[in-house]
């Protein structure tokens, strides 16, 4: 009888699963049908107008840092506060945690890799608008380093390279930056965080300095975030 | 060109058979190494028959991550499952 | 006639490498042990995917594009041997006996 | 031709998904989770959405298990 009821609740979960799954393809089919024209104005403006307007070639870019820029300043918040508790909830500690002890081959390698991974970062952060990426892909790629060093030696050595105080100053320093580079828009007489209607100069599309304010908003969304991952995960790691 | 990207991901869904059955956690973590470079072979080829360079990137930033992913997992599982301690 | 010449070496590259990537999926497969599964997932798999690449390089030409293949290579090769080192290491945590080579050690 | 490993590789996600979700083990899930990222990168890239992949990349392929690790570590599993 057990078996049978073990069987049943099995039976059950697979059930639930296969139609909720149904459910939500008929849900979502209705709601997005892509035959349907008559819903895709914006998608269809931001495709045809989107490089005049704010001098990016990468459209994804364009929306993200033009047309919603201020949801990116509410992502940047969330980053903040999660960042901001984690290091007042772990104050100080050591790393305690059971791991596999790395040989001197793997601590070798890791400084060959270093340098690699910062000039990958820095290409995916100043090429935002020109190429797939942008300022959170840079940040996150710039924030394996001293996951890296965490991991290979100890948190002590990598927190004697990046010194706590210097990686919480340079998230504060990304965070206003990001704000006061809004505020720009503001003084020459349009909204809050405005790159196209202000008219920053798009320059020519394609060069590197193009596009007005996207690519200095793309550089302090990339501190941001690397400062801010590496705080996450120096805190996450170390315990009472 | 397609062809042969239609039989690395066939090579792909057959490695995965030894991270559904694999007796010991170091095993799926070589199967996922090995599925994870498939792909990365998988997104140079797609970039050079779509004749977009762009996509090239892709595949550099997934390198990077795959490698980042087998060197976390190999420090920080090491407590053993009960009873499966075996080859 | 180079047309036809470059197009010969891609096909016998990409040939080489789908040979070698299914011998690497066969012995994920098939081996009995994990150190010998260790073995099919570090050198056949970067033969396999050497292989390719180099197919990809011939078949590209020079340019921008052969050079960022090149730097994929060199992150292949700097890395999945590390990667099977440190697996290698994990498994030490678990007390591994292969079975079928310590009976014979153990006979002598 | 392109159709058939599409149709593949949604094939091959659906399973990689239940694979996670009705496994006994908490390790297995997390050592599955990179390589639904993989295929999710994989299908972007089909669909010619070079962003959404390169972001796939990093965080679900590669920021998420990290803290999974970790989690794990801490816990009594």
């Amino acid at each position: 009888m057990s078996r049978m009821n073990a069987m049943f609740k099995k039976l059950y979960k697979l059930v639930l699963v296969v139609s909720l799954a149904i459910f939500l393809f008929i849900v979502f089919d209705e709601i997005h049908n892509l035959d349907n024209n008559s819903k895709r104005y914006l998608s269809e403006h931001y495709i045809s107008e989107g490089v005049q307007e704010t001098g990016a070639i990468n459209i994804v870019t364009s929306v993200l840092y033009d047309y919603r820029a201020f949801d990116t300043l509410g992502e940047a918040t969330v980053l903040l506060t999660a960042a901001a508790i984690l290091s007042f909830l772990v104050p100080l500690g050591k790393d305690k945690m059971l791991g596999t002890t790395f040989t001197m081959i793997v601590s070798q390698t890791t400084k060959f890799f270093i340098p690699f991974l910062a000039v990958l970062g820095a290409y995916l952060i100043l090429f935002g608008h020109l190429a797939p990426g942008g300022g959170f892909v840079g940040g996150v790629v710039m924030a394996v380093i001293p996951i890296l060093l965490t991991i290979t030696y100890r948190v002590e050595f990598s927190e004697y390279k990046f010194k706590p105080a210097k990686k919480k100053l340079a998230e504060d320093i990304g965070a206003i930056g990001f704000i006061l580079l809004g505020l720009v828009g503001v003084v020459t007489g349009s909204n809050f965080l405005a790159n196209g209607q202000a008219n920053f100069g798009p320059g020519n599309t394609g060069e590197l300095i193009s596009a007005g304010l996207i690519p200095f908003l793309n550089l302090m969304i990339g501190i941001k975030v690397g400062a801010g991952l590496a705080i996450i995960f120096n805190s996450l790691i170390k315990e009472k | 060109m397609v062809y042969f990207i239609l039989a690395i991901v066939l090579f792909a869904i057959l490695t995965f058979y030894r991270v559904m059955k694999g007796p010991s956690v170091p095993d799926r973590v070589a199967a996922m190494n090995a599925i994870g470079v498939m792909f990365l072979l998988v997104l140079v080829l797609l970039s050079l028959y779509f004749d977009r360079k762009v996509f090239l990137d892709v595949a550099l930033v997934y390198g990077v991550f795959l490698f980042v992913n087998v060197l976390i997992m190999a420090k920080y599982f090491t407590k053993p499952e009960k009873g499966e301690v075996g080859d | 006639m180079i047309n036809i010449l470059v197009q010969l070496f891609v096909y016998v590259f990409l040939l080489t490498g789908l040979y070698f990537l299914l011998s690497t999926a066969v012995g994920m497969i098939r081996f009995p042990d994990l150190y010998t599964r260790l073995h099919a997932g570090s050198k056949c798999l970067m033969a396999g995917g050497i292989s390719v690449l180099m197919g990809c390089i011939v078949m590209e030409g020079i340019g921008f594009v052969s050079l960022k293949i090149i730097v994929i290579i060199i992150l292949l090769l700097i890395t999945n041997p590390v990667a099977i080192h440190v697996i290698a290491r994990l498994a030490e945590n678990y007390h591994f006996v292969p079975k079928k080579i310590a009976k014979n050690e153990l006979d002598k | 031709m392109m159709d058939i490993i599409f149709n593949m590789l949604m094939i091959f996600l659906v399973i990689t998904a239940f694979f996670m979700v009705f496994t006994k083990d908490i390790s297995t899930a997390v050592i599955a989770l990179p390589i639904y990222g993989a295929i999710l990168v994989v299908i972007f890239v089909i669909l010619q959405a070079p962003g959404p992949a390169i972001a796939e990349a990093v965080i679900a392929a590669g920021l998420t298990t990290v803290f999974f690790v970790i989690t794990i570590n801490k816990t009594e599993y």
